[in-house]
C-alpha cells in the first residue's frame, strides 16, 4: 500500500525523527521542495525516545527514521531488524562542568572519583564513556555515573553542584555556557567526526522498493548542498525554524559553529567505529559483524544520479570523494 | 391469583454476629389473610417479614408461596420497608410513577395523573410530590413508600411498621385506606403486617403471631366480624381479653 | 461601572496595587520585557476578576471565593516577579521571567490553538472510550460476584503498570501512530473510572435493587434507573481521576509520532530547554484543565442534584 | 497430600496439562530455553496455586476466586508462549518469550532484590510523607468552608500537572537527588489523597457532627473519634488512587540520577532495548504492587470493619 | 444550672425547596418543664426540635437559652434524633462509652460499667453491646440513641419521636425510666419531646404543643399532678376531654 500514490502523484513516505536541530536535511529537504521533485510526499513524526520510534521502523509503521547511533545499534543486537542506508548528522555533544573544574576534567583520566550526570545511550554519552575506556578507567568503578531523562535535568544537576560534570548535545551546550558552565570537550574531541543521527529502514521495504529510498537520498543530497552553501543561511534557518521551535540565534549557532557534522553519506566506517566504542565500554556484549545491515549502495546511486542531473557542482564531487573515503569502499 | 405463604422451619442467623435472629419458625398464610406480626423490639419481626420479601435467605428450612421455595424478592410481593427505602435520584411522584410503569402500559400523562391520585390518598399533596425524599419529613416518606406498593396492586403485601412514623389521625386514615383496597379486591390480597401497636394489629388481623425471641409463641385468631368499626371493636367483650392475652404474651408468658 | 470597593475585593485591590508598584519600585534585571507588559498582566487579571466578580456570581460565597483564588494568583505571580526578574535569586533558564512567559503566549498564540484543538481530540477520543469501555464493563463485572471477586484483584496489578512502557506494544500492534497515543490516553483512564464503577455498583445499598426487583423492573430498566444513579456518585470520583490521568499522560502519548498537541508543545520545548514556553504551556493545560473540570463539575452538579 | 481434585481446582488442573501439553506437541521457534524451564513455570504455578488453594483458605468464594485467577494466568502463559515461541506469530523483539523472561529473572535476581528495596525505601517515603500531610491537610481545608472553597478549584487544577515537567525544578531547589525522587512520587500520591479527604469530610452526614456537638467533644477528640473515621471510607479510596500514581511515577522518579530502582531497571531496559528485561521488570512490578495492594486492601478491611 | 428556653418569632424556610417548615414559632419553655410537640405529620415538628438543637439556623427570629442565642449544637442539650444518628464505627457500648468518657474523668473500666448498666436499663443487654448499629433491630437502634443521651446528663433533652420505633411494652419502661430520671434529679430537666402518640404526651408533658402547618395552633397545659399513674389518669374526668381537644387540634381545628 505504501506505493499507492497520494494526489498529486507522490509517494507517501513516513518519516520518524528526534526533534533536534540535528536533524536539519529533513527539513530543508521538505521546504526547500527536494522531496516534492524527488517524487515524495513526506510525513514527519516526531518522537522523543529512540526506542520508540525505532520499534515503528522495525515494524514498518516508518518508512525512514533517524534515532541516533547507539540505540539503534543497540537495538539490532536485541534482534531489531533494519539497515543503515544514509547519514543525517555527526558529532554535536559535549562534556559540560562548573568552570573550577573545567582544566582538570580536560584530560579524562581525571574524572575518576567524579560524579557525572547523563542521559544513557545518548550518543554523547557512548563517546564520553569510550574516552574514560580509553584513558584506562573503569566506568563502572572508577567513578560515579547517575541517569537523568533529559540533558535540562543534566544542566540543572551540574549547576546547582549535585554532580560534578555532565553530557548534553546541542542545544544544551550552548545553554550550559548561558548558564555559566564550561565545556570541557566537545564530543568529536574524544571520538573524531564520529556519527550520531543515522537513516534506518525496514529491510523488508528497503528491499521491495529500492527506487524510494534512492529519491529519498537524492532529496537528502540536494539539502546537503543547499545547507553548505553560505548564501542559503537565512532561508535554510527558516526551515529548520518551522519544524523546530527554537531560538534562531540557536538555530545557527547549531548549524554553523562547525561542531556539528551534516552530511547525508552513511559513513560506514564511522559506523563501525562507533560499534567498536560501544563494545569497548560494554553496552554490546558480543562484537558481531554489522557491515551487513549498512547499505551504501542506495547512497551511491542516488549521488550518481544527482551528479548526473547537476554535472558542475563541485559540491556534488566534494561528496564523491567524501563517499570514497568514508565507506570502506574496494 | 391466589396465593398462600409457608415459613417452613425456617431459621436464620445473621453471620456478621452470628445472631440467631429467628429460629424454628412455622406458620401457614392463606390466601387473603391479613396477619401480623407483634413482639419486643429485637424479636425478629423485621427479620421473619424479610424473609418473605426474598431479602435474607433462611440459614435453615424454606420460605415458600404456593409450594414454590422463594429466594429472591419479585413482583407478587409489595414491600414498605422499615426504612422506607425510596430511590433518593427520583422524586417522590417520579417513585410511584416508576413502580406504576413497571405493571402498566399506559401513556405517561395518565400514570402521572394515577400517581397523582395515590399520593393525594396518603395525604402527599402539592410541591411535596415534586421534591426528592430527603426534602420531606419522615413520616411522609412513609407515607409515599406506602403509596408506591399500592402502585404496584401485587397479591401479596409485605409492610414493616408501615404506620410508626405518622401521628394518629394519618395512621388512623392510612389503617382504613389500606382495608378499603382489601376488602374491595374480589380476590383479596394477602398481608403481612409487622407491628408494635397490639390495638392496630387486633383491628386490621385475621391472626395475630407473637413473637418471642426469635421464635413464635403465640398465634391469636381475632375472630370479630368484617367491616370493623374501631369503636365498636373497643367495645366488644372479648377485644379485651385478647388485647391482654397479646400483652402478656409480648412480655414472654405464652 | 462599579462604585466602591466591596469587602472581597479588598485584598485582590491591594495585591493588584502592590504588584503595580513592585514592578515601578525595584528595576528590571533583565531587558526582555518592558515593565508595560508586566504591569498590563496584573491590570488585566484584576479587570477578568472585576467582570467575574460582577458579572458572573449573583452569590456571596462565589464572590469570596473568586476574591481568594485571585488573591493567591496575583501573589503568585508578585513572588515570581520578584524571585526571577527583580532581585535575581531564581536565575537559571527554567525559571523564566511572568513577562517572558507573556511575551512567549503571545508569540504562539496561533500555534497554541492549534496544539488545543489537536489535544482536544486526542483527549476527547481516548477518555470518551475509556469512559463508554470502563463504565458497563465495571459495571457488569460488579454485578457478577464471581467476575467482581476476579476483577479486583486483576485490575489492582494492572492500573499501576506505567502506561508509558506500552508504548512500544502499542505501536506494534495499533495500525497507526494516532491510534497508540489514543490508547496511552484510553489505558490511563480506563482503570481509575473501571475501578470506580465496580466499587460503585458493589457498594449499592442492596435495599435499593431488592425494592426495584419488587417492582419487577427489567433488567435494562434495573441498570438505567437504579444501579447506574446508585452508583453514579462513585462514578464521578473515577470519571475526575480518569481524566487527572489523562492529563498527566498527554505529553508521554502525544510524543508518539505526532506533531502537535500542548502536551507535545510542553515536552518539545523541554527538550530544547526553552523554559519560556515550557511554563507557558503549563499554564495553558491549567487553562484547558479549568475549562474541563468545570464541565465535568457542573455535570455532576446537574446529575447528582437530588444528592 | 491432596486426595481428589475438587470442583474448584478442575480448570487450573486443565489448563497447567494443556500448558505441559503444548509445550510438549508443537515445536520451539527459538532455542533459547529448553522446554523444561516453561514446563516448570506451569508446574510451579500449580503447586503454588495448591498451596494457596490448602493452606490459606478455608472459604470456598476464596477458593473460587484462586482458581479463577490461576486460570487466568495459565492461559495468558499458554497464548503468550504459543505466540511468540511455538507458532511466531509475534517475534518482533518486544514479544521476548516466556522462557527468555524466566531465564531474565534469574539471571537478574540478586540485582532485583537491590532495585527492589531501593524503591520501597522511594515509594515508602514519598508515599507516607504524601499520605501524612494530604489527609491533614485535605481535612483541614475541608473543615474552613472558605478554604475548602478554594482549595476545590487550585487542586483540580494542580493535580493533572503532569509531575515530569516538574523535575528540574525539584532537582534546582530540593538539596539531593533523592530529594528530588521523593518529591516526584511524594506529588504523584499527594492530590489523589488530598481530594479525597477533603471530598470525605465535606460529605460526612451533618448529624454524626451535630452529634458529636452535643456530647460536647473537643476539636482534637472530634477529629479523631468523628471526622477521620466518617472520612476514612473516602479516603482509603484516595490512598489507593495515590498508590497507582507513586507506581506509575516510579520509573520518572527513579530517573532522577539513581542507579537503583525497579522503575530504573525498567526504563534501562526500555532504551537498551532489552524486552525480556522490561517484560520481567513489569511482571516484577506486578508483583509489588500486588503485595502492598493486598496490605492496602487488609488494612482497609480492618479498619472499616463496621461497614 | 437551670435553662430558660425561648423560641423568638422562629421562621425556617429550607433553601433546597423554599419549604417554609415553621413559622412565627413564639414559645417559652421554663426549667424543669416537659414540653410535647404533637401534630400532623409533616406539620414541623422536627424542625422545631432541630432548631433547638442548633442543627438548623432560624431563617428569621431567634433560638435563646437564658437570653442567649444559640445556633449550634452544645453539651448543654442532649438530643434523640429520628434517625437515631448513632457512630456506626463504634460499637452500642462505645457509643455510650464514647458520650460518658466526654464528661466525666473515670477509669475507662468504670466507664464500660457504667455503660453497661445505662444500656442494661434500656433493655440492650448481652452480645448486642459489643456488635455495631447496624447490626441491631431498628428499636433497639432507637434504645441505644436514648441510653447515650442519658450518659450525657446534660440539663435539656430534646427528643423526636424517641419512642417510635418500639413496642408498647418496651415504650412504657422507657417512658418510666425517663420520668424516673426526671423526678430524682433536684435541679429537674428540661425536656422537649416530639411524639404522634396523644397518650404519651399527655402522660408525661407540663404542656402539650400543637403544631399545624408549621405554627403553633394550642398550647394545652396538662393539670395532672406528679407522680402520675397510667391506669388513675384515663381514669380522671378531664383526661379525656382533653384528649379529644388535642386530637382536634391536630386535625387542624384549634
Ligand atoms: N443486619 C443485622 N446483622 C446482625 N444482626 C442483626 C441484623 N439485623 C438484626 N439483627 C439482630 O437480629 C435480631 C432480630 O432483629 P429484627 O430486626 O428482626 O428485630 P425486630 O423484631 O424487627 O425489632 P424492631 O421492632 O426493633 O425493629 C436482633 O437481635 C438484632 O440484633
Ligand atoms: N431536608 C429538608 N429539605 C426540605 N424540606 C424539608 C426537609 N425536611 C423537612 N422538610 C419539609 O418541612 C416540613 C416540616 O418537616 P418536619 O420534618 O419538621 O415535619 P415533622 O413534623 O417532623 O413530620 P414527621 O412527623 O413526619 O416527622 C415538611 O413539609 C417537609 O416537607
Ligand atoms: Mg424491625
Ligand atoms: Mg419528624
Amino acid at each position: 500500500t505504501e506505493k499507492s500514490q497520494s494526489e498529486e502523484g507522490l509517494t507517501p513516505v513516513n518519516v520518524g525523527y528526534l526533534a533536534t536541530t540535528g536533524h536539519s536535511l529533513y527539513f530543508i529537504a521538505e521546504e526547500q521542495g527536494f522531496f516534492e521533485e524527488a517524487g515524495l510526499d513526506v510525513t514527519f513524526n516526531s518522537f522523543s525516545n529512540s526506542g520508540e520510534g525505532i520499534t515503528a521502523v522495525a515494524g514498518g509503521q516508518l518508512d525512514v527514521g533517524t534515532f541516533g547511533t547507539a540505540a539503534p545499534l543497540k537495538f539490532e543486537s536485541e534482534g531489531a531488524e533494519f539497515v543503515f542506508f544514509g547519514g543525517q548528522m555527526g558529532t554535536g555533544a559535549g562534556v559540560v562542568s562548573k568552570p573550577e573544574l573545567a582544566d582538570e576534567l580536560k584530560d579524562p583520566a581525571n574524572f575518576a572519583g567524579k560524579k557525572v550526570a547523563t542521559v544513557s545511550l545518548a550518543t554523547g554519552d557512548v563517546v564520553w564513556r569510550g574516552a574514560l575506556v580509553e584513558a584506562g578507567l573503569d566506568w563502572e568503578e572508577d567513578l560515579e555515573i547517575v541517569e537523568m531523562k533529559s540533558p535540562a535535568d543534566v544542566i540543572t544537576a551540574v549547576n546547582k553542584g549535585e554532580v560534578d560534570a555532565g553530557v548534553v548535545w546541542v542545544p544544551f551546550v550552548e545553554k550550559a555556557k548561558q548558564e555559566g558552565l564550561e565545556i570541557i570537550a566537545y564530543s568529536d574531541e574524544y571520538l573524531n567526526d564520529h556519527v550520531c543521527g543515522r537513516l534506518i529502514a525496514n529491510p523488508e521495504k528497503f528491499e521491495n522498493s529500492p527506487e524510494l529510498y534512492v529519491s529519498f537520498m537524492e532529496a537528502m543530497i540536494k539539502a546537503e548542498e543547499f545547507l553548505h552553501d553560505e548564501n542559503n543561511k537565512e532561508e535554510v534557518i527558516a526551515s529548520v525554524a518551522a519544524y523546530i521551535d527554537v531560538d534562531k540565534s540557536i538555530i545557527e549557532k547549531d548549524l554553523y559553529d562547525g561542531y556539528l557534522i551534516q552530511t547525508a553519506d552513511p559513513d560506514k566506517e564511522a559506523i563501525l567505529a562507533f560499534k567498536e566504542t560501544m563494545v569497548d565500554i560494554g553496552y554490546l556484549e558480543e562484537d558481531r559483524d554489522v557491515s551487513d545491515i549498512i547499505d551504501i549502495e542506495v547512497y551511491k546511486e542516488a549521488l550518481d544520479n544527482v551528479i548526473e542531473a547537476n554535472p558542475d557542482n563541485a559540491y556534488y564531487d566534494k561528496l564523491v570523494d567524501r563517499y570514497k573515503d568514508r565507506n570502506l569502499e574496494i | 391469583m391466589l396465593s398462600t405463604i409457608q415459613y417452613d422451619n425456617v431459621g436464620v442467623t445473621y453471620e456478621s454476629n452470628g445472631q440467631q435472629a429467628i429460629k424454628n419458625f412455622n406458620l401457614s398464610i392463606e390466601s387473603g389473610e391479613i396477619i401480623s406480626f407483634v413482639g419486643p423490639s429485637g424479636c425478629g419481626k423485621s427479620t421473619a417479614l424479610n424473609v418473605a420479601a426474598g431479602l435474607i435467605q433462611p440459614s435453615v428450612g424454606a420460605f415458600k408461596m404456593d409450594e414454590n421455595i422463594i429466594t429472591s424478592p419479585g413482583t407478587d410481593r409489595g414491600v414498605v420497608f422499615q426504612n422506607y427505602s425510596l430511590f433518593p435520584w427520583m422524586s417522590n411522584l417520579e417513585n410511584v410513577r416508576f413502580a406504576l410503569s413497571q405493571k402498566s402500559k399506559k401513556s405517561n400523562t395518565e400514570l402521572i395523573k394515577q400517581s397523582k391520585k395515590l399520593l393525594d390518598k396518603v395525604g402527599i399533596t402539592g410541591k411535596s410530590q415534586y421534591v426528592y425524599p430527603t426534602q420531606i419529613s419522615g413520616g411522609m416518606q412513609q407515607r409515599v413508600a406506602i403509596a408506591r406498593m399500592f402502585a404496584l396492586d401485587s397479591p401479596v403485601f409485605l409492610m414493616d411498621e408501615p404506620f410508626a412514623a405518622v401521628d394518629e389521625i394519618t395512621r388512623k386514615h392510612l389503617q382504613n385506606l389500606l382495608l378499603d383496597l382489601w376488602e374491595k379486591e374480589t380476590s383479596r390480597k394477602t398481608i403481612i403486617l409487622v407491628t408494635h401497636n397490639i390495638e392496630e394489629a387486633i383491628y386490621l388481623s385475621d391472626r395475630v403471631v407473637v413473637l418471642y425471641e426469635g421464635e413464635i409463641i403465640t398465634t391469636k385468631p381475632i375472630p370479630f366480624k368484617r367491616p370493623r368499626d374501631r369503636q365498636e371493636l373497643e367495645n366488644e367483650r372479648d377485644y379485651l381479653t385478647i388485647r391482654k392475652q397479646l400483652l402478656q404474651a409480648i412480655e414472654g408468658n405464652a | 461601572m462599579k462604585s466602591i470597593i466591596t469587602r472581597h475585593q479588598l485584598l485582590p485591590t491591594i495585591f493588584t496595587v502592590i504588584g503595580i508598584l513592585s514592578v515601578l519600585i525595584f528595576p528590571s534585571i533583565g531587558d526582555a520585557v518592558s515593565n508595560g507588559y508586566v504591569i498590563g498582566l496584573f491590570i488585566g487579571i484584576y479587570i477578568l476578576y472585576q467582570i467575574i466578580s460582577l458579572l458572573f456570581y449573583k452569590k456571596d460565597t462565589y464572590r469570596q471565593v473568586t476574591a481568594d483564588i485571585v488573591s493567591i494568583i496575583l501573589v503568585l505571580f508578585i513572588l515570581w516577579e520578584l524571585l526571577t526578574n527583580r532581585f535575581g535569586i531564581l536565575t537559571s533558564f527554567v525559571y523564566p521571567t511572568p513577562g517572558e512567559v507573556l511575551l512567549q503566549f503571545q508569540e504562539d498564540r496561533a500555534e497554541l490553538v492549534v496544539h488545543l484543538f489537536s489535544s482536544v481530540r486526542l483527549l476527547v477520543s481516548g477518555y470518551l472510550l475509556a469512559v463508554c469501555l470502563a463504565i458497563p464493563l465495571g459495571m457488569i463485572s460488579a454485578w457478577y460476584g464471581r467476575l467482581d471477586r476476579v476483577m479486583r484483584p486483576i485490575s489492582s496489578v494492572l492500573a499501576p503498570i506505567p502506561p508509558i512502557v506500552l508504548i512500544p506494544y502499542a505501536i506494534s500492534i495499533l495500525p497507526s501512530f494516532a491510534a497508540s497515543s489514543t490508547f496511552i490516553i484510553f489505558i490511563g483512564a480506563f482503570w481509575p473510572i473501571f475501578v470506580a464503577a465496580l466499587n460503585g455498583v458493589a457498594g449499592i445499598d442492596r435495599r435499593y435493587i431488592s425494592s426495584a426487583r419488587t417492582l419487577g423492573v427489567n433488567n435494562w430498566t434495573l441498570f438505567r434507573k437504579i444501579i447506574l444513579p446508585a452508583a453514579l456518585p462513585s462514578i464521578f470520583t473515577g470519571l475526575t481521576i480518569g481524566m487527572i490521568l489523562s492529563f498527566i499522560l498527554l505529553t508521554a502519548a502525544e510524543m508518539i509520532g505526532a506533531n502537535a498537541g500542548v502536551g507535545y508543545y510542553v515536552k518539545l520545548a523541554t527538550d530544547f530547554g526553552n523554559y519560556s514556553q515550557v511554563v507557558a504551556g503549563i499554564i495553558f493545560i491549567g487553562l484547558i484543565v479549568t475549562v474541563v473540570m468545570t464541565i465535568l463539575t457542573q455535570l455532576e452538579r446537574y446529575l447528582l442534584r437530588w444528592r
